[in-house]
């Protein structure tokens, strides 16, 4: 008995529809809620080329509906315990790694190799970056999304059918619509709309049955009801001919942080305060805050003798980025420190006293 | 008329259905168009005038701000939605 | 940001569901396609305890769908493998092993320790097992079951309401609808209907949410589409006094098998064959074929000095059971040796030539 | 008359759906109640007469042999499925 022989024995899958999966290039943006279920379901079913896209490191709440991860892979890259997991699950697959955002820069570039896009991203940003690239580059992209109890699912730009700004021409400001953990959801939500991203992106490459393509399926957990919404191309929305100049894509994993102005009210206190800045030397020394201890990013093991002593810890960068992902890193090192990222780094402190 | 809610409006709300008088004995305007309907849902409900990208379905298919509805008709308010 | 975070902070569902959830008691019987994602989820979600039950052991050609087994579990039992992998997922969770089928003896006294039983299992003896056992003991159980493109879903005798019987009185006989592995299926449809069941079973769990009970959700991935059939309760299903005498539990795990006539006509054949009888040497010494090789089941490794130069080996017991555990085993270990499992064992070569 | 086809039924037939004739030209019996309809039906497909648990919906409730049927009834055939 063959590994896929549960499949290729399906009168309307066969060992044809085998062949094109082995074929079959599958971009999945995002390793988190979405991106899991689908994975370990489009790589046991032996799809040949899966693309792998993160940058997030995974953290405790993650666990609660990110299956594949385990307590002991708290802290790690997300990207390299997914590979690790799924080489294991499949060694035939063969495995792209994308340790980066999508962004408007790398977009084009990276979806143009694959069949099509999962779109497991939990930021409206990086969504409509999706679907502009897709457009242009006239490749199918398997939408979900999340909220509470319910998911939303779609196919958009297949075979030039409608796309996501045929349902949303704009991106909704960041005050209008929650974005990321803002919103719960229930652990399961995610496992069910997942597994009907794979099924979808499967059917795609298969040729079987009827691709949800203008039609938005809404899923109701609480009811268990599922609802389609039928919906036209605007044909406008397939005259793309750029990228917009900014998406702005958002790190969804939230880091406790403090914006600049109640920073400068603690610096103003005059409180004895612990801050690293950790930006580079030559940066450090360029401009900094007198208060300021500099332990660049990638030299951030010499933290240690700095905050040992300190129950609280702000961390600062030029634009708030690089601090961030210092904090994460921080607090999985040191659990009982409470980190704070000063939003907007220094630019925004300059901003606020020039 | 009942209108089914999904993603933040149904939190806005505070149900998962939300029912519009279609006679009014209150002088209150009846919405006739999807346009109105979200004029009148927008009074009801301020937080629902934030939202920029509401589309509105009619019998299961978006419909445009000019779309005539009525009593019998089924409306659903789908808001985008981003976790993932 | 506590581990459940997202899920407690879902008004609807709160620090209140979280607690419940982690006093709920769930079973899950059958590690295979359905009951691997709906433990992957509940699992992750935190509730307090899960009981396992499952005797086959990993084959390749299950990783297709079975999502929680690597390519280096093959030939394990799944029950160790699970309770490996869920442990390091959430160490909080208290699981309790079955290494056993389910069966008329043992369902009562296992049943009665759970809230409710999650039916992942491949056959029909075992499903009105189930049913029976919840029925008499008043447990709900959630339904699954799959068919190529297709899945059901429902939950069965919860508060009182319509019981699988009540859909389908009595148990199809084997020529009337395929078991197990005869019809195949597509490798994400399970991932689909095991997180709908452990969607269903949260809701029993939390009281969230309208439970799916009296009504069969029939859910179609080719065309993404899913159909509720009412159905009412029988008030004669819930009269059940005791079990019935037999369910004949059926292993799905397919082995390659030859008839007890067939295998008579490869004896008449005169040929010299190698056929290995793995019962024990009592019973081998009471009855057994001149033809026969005596290594008892547990002591399977004498088997080596047999086979190593065969390329086709028959196995055999007294009713066909033994001799097809024995053929699992051996085709792990001999991965170039055909082994065939002769139906019936000697009860059934008795019953042709007495 | 259309039925949908659910678990073997659909490999039986070969189709997702099948349509039943509802006024006769040919002078065959036009099934009134769902039993009718089983005996049409296995008369056209005898390996559903196999099945001696199938149940059938009709208009999505599940429908004792007596019911009667007509052409606007949407109508399913659920067998029960084993595959786990």
């Amino acid at each position: 008995m063959s590994r896929y022989s549960r499949q290729t024995q399906l009168k309307d899958f066969g060992p044809e529809g085998q062949q094109r999966l082995s074929e079959g290039k599958i971009l999945v943006v995002g390793l988190g809620g979405l991106g899991l279920p689908a994975l370990q379901y489009l790589n046991a079913m032996g799809v040949g080329t899966l693309g792998l896209m993160d940058q997030d490191v995974i953290e405790l709440h993650n666990l609660q509906r990110q299956v594949l991860y385990t307590e002991q892979d708290l802290g790690r890259q997300k990207l390299e315990v997914v590979h690790e997991k799924l080489t294991a699950q499949n060694s035939n697959t063969h495995f792209k790694l994308y340790d980066t955002f999508l962004t408007k820069d790398n977009a084009l570039e990276i979806i143009n190799e694959y069949d099509l896009v999962i779109d497991a991203t939990d930021n409206f940003p990086t969504r409509y970056l999706i679907n502009d690239a897709c457009v242009l580059l006239k490749k199918p992209f398997v939408y979900g999304a999340l909220h509470s109890f319910e998911g939303h699912v779609s196919v958009f730009n297949y075979q030039n059918g409608p796309t996501y700004r045929c349902l949303y021409p704009n991106m909704p400001s960041v005050e209008e619509v929650p974005n990321c953990s803002e919103n719960g959801v229930l652990g399961v939500i995610p496992g069910i709309i997942g597994t009907f991203q794979a099924l979808e992106a499967i059917k795609i490459l298969t040729g079987i049955g009827e691709v949800l393509s203008g039609k938005l399926l809404l899923f109701d957990g609480l009811s268990q009801s599922s609802t389609k919404i039928g919906f036209k191309l605007n044909p406008e929305n397939l005259k793309l001919t750029r990228l917009q100049d900014f998406y702005e894509p958002l790190d969804c994993e939230v880091v406790p942080a403090i914006s600049a102005a109640d920073f400068q009210l603690v610096l103003d206190s005059k409180t004895d305060i612990t801050l690293l800045d950790v930006r580079t030397e030559a940066e450090f020394n360029d401009r900094n805050l007198k208060e300021a201890i500099n332990v660049p990013l990638d030299r951030l093991e010499l933290a240690s003798k700095h905050i040992n002593a300190a129950d609280k810890v702000y961390v600062l960068c030029q634009s708030g980025k690089r601090s961030e992902v210092a904090v994460k890193q921080l607090q999985i090192q040191y659990p009982n420190i409470e980190f704070f990222n000063v939003l907007g780094g220094m630019n925004q402190i300059t901003a606020l006293c020039p | 008329m009942t209108i089914l809610l999904f993603g933040i409006t149904k939190d806005i709300v505070g149900a998962p259905t939300l029912s519009v008088p279609t006679s009014s004995i209150t002088g209150k305007k009846i919405p006739k168009t999807v346009k109105e309907l979200r004029t009148f849902l927008g009074n009801t409900y301020p937080e629902l005038n934030k939202l920029s990208s509401l589309a509105v379905a009619v019998n299961n298919n978006y419909a445009e701000d000019d779309q005539i509805i009525n009593s019998y008709d089924e409306i659903a308010l789908i808001p985008p939605v981003s976790g993932g």
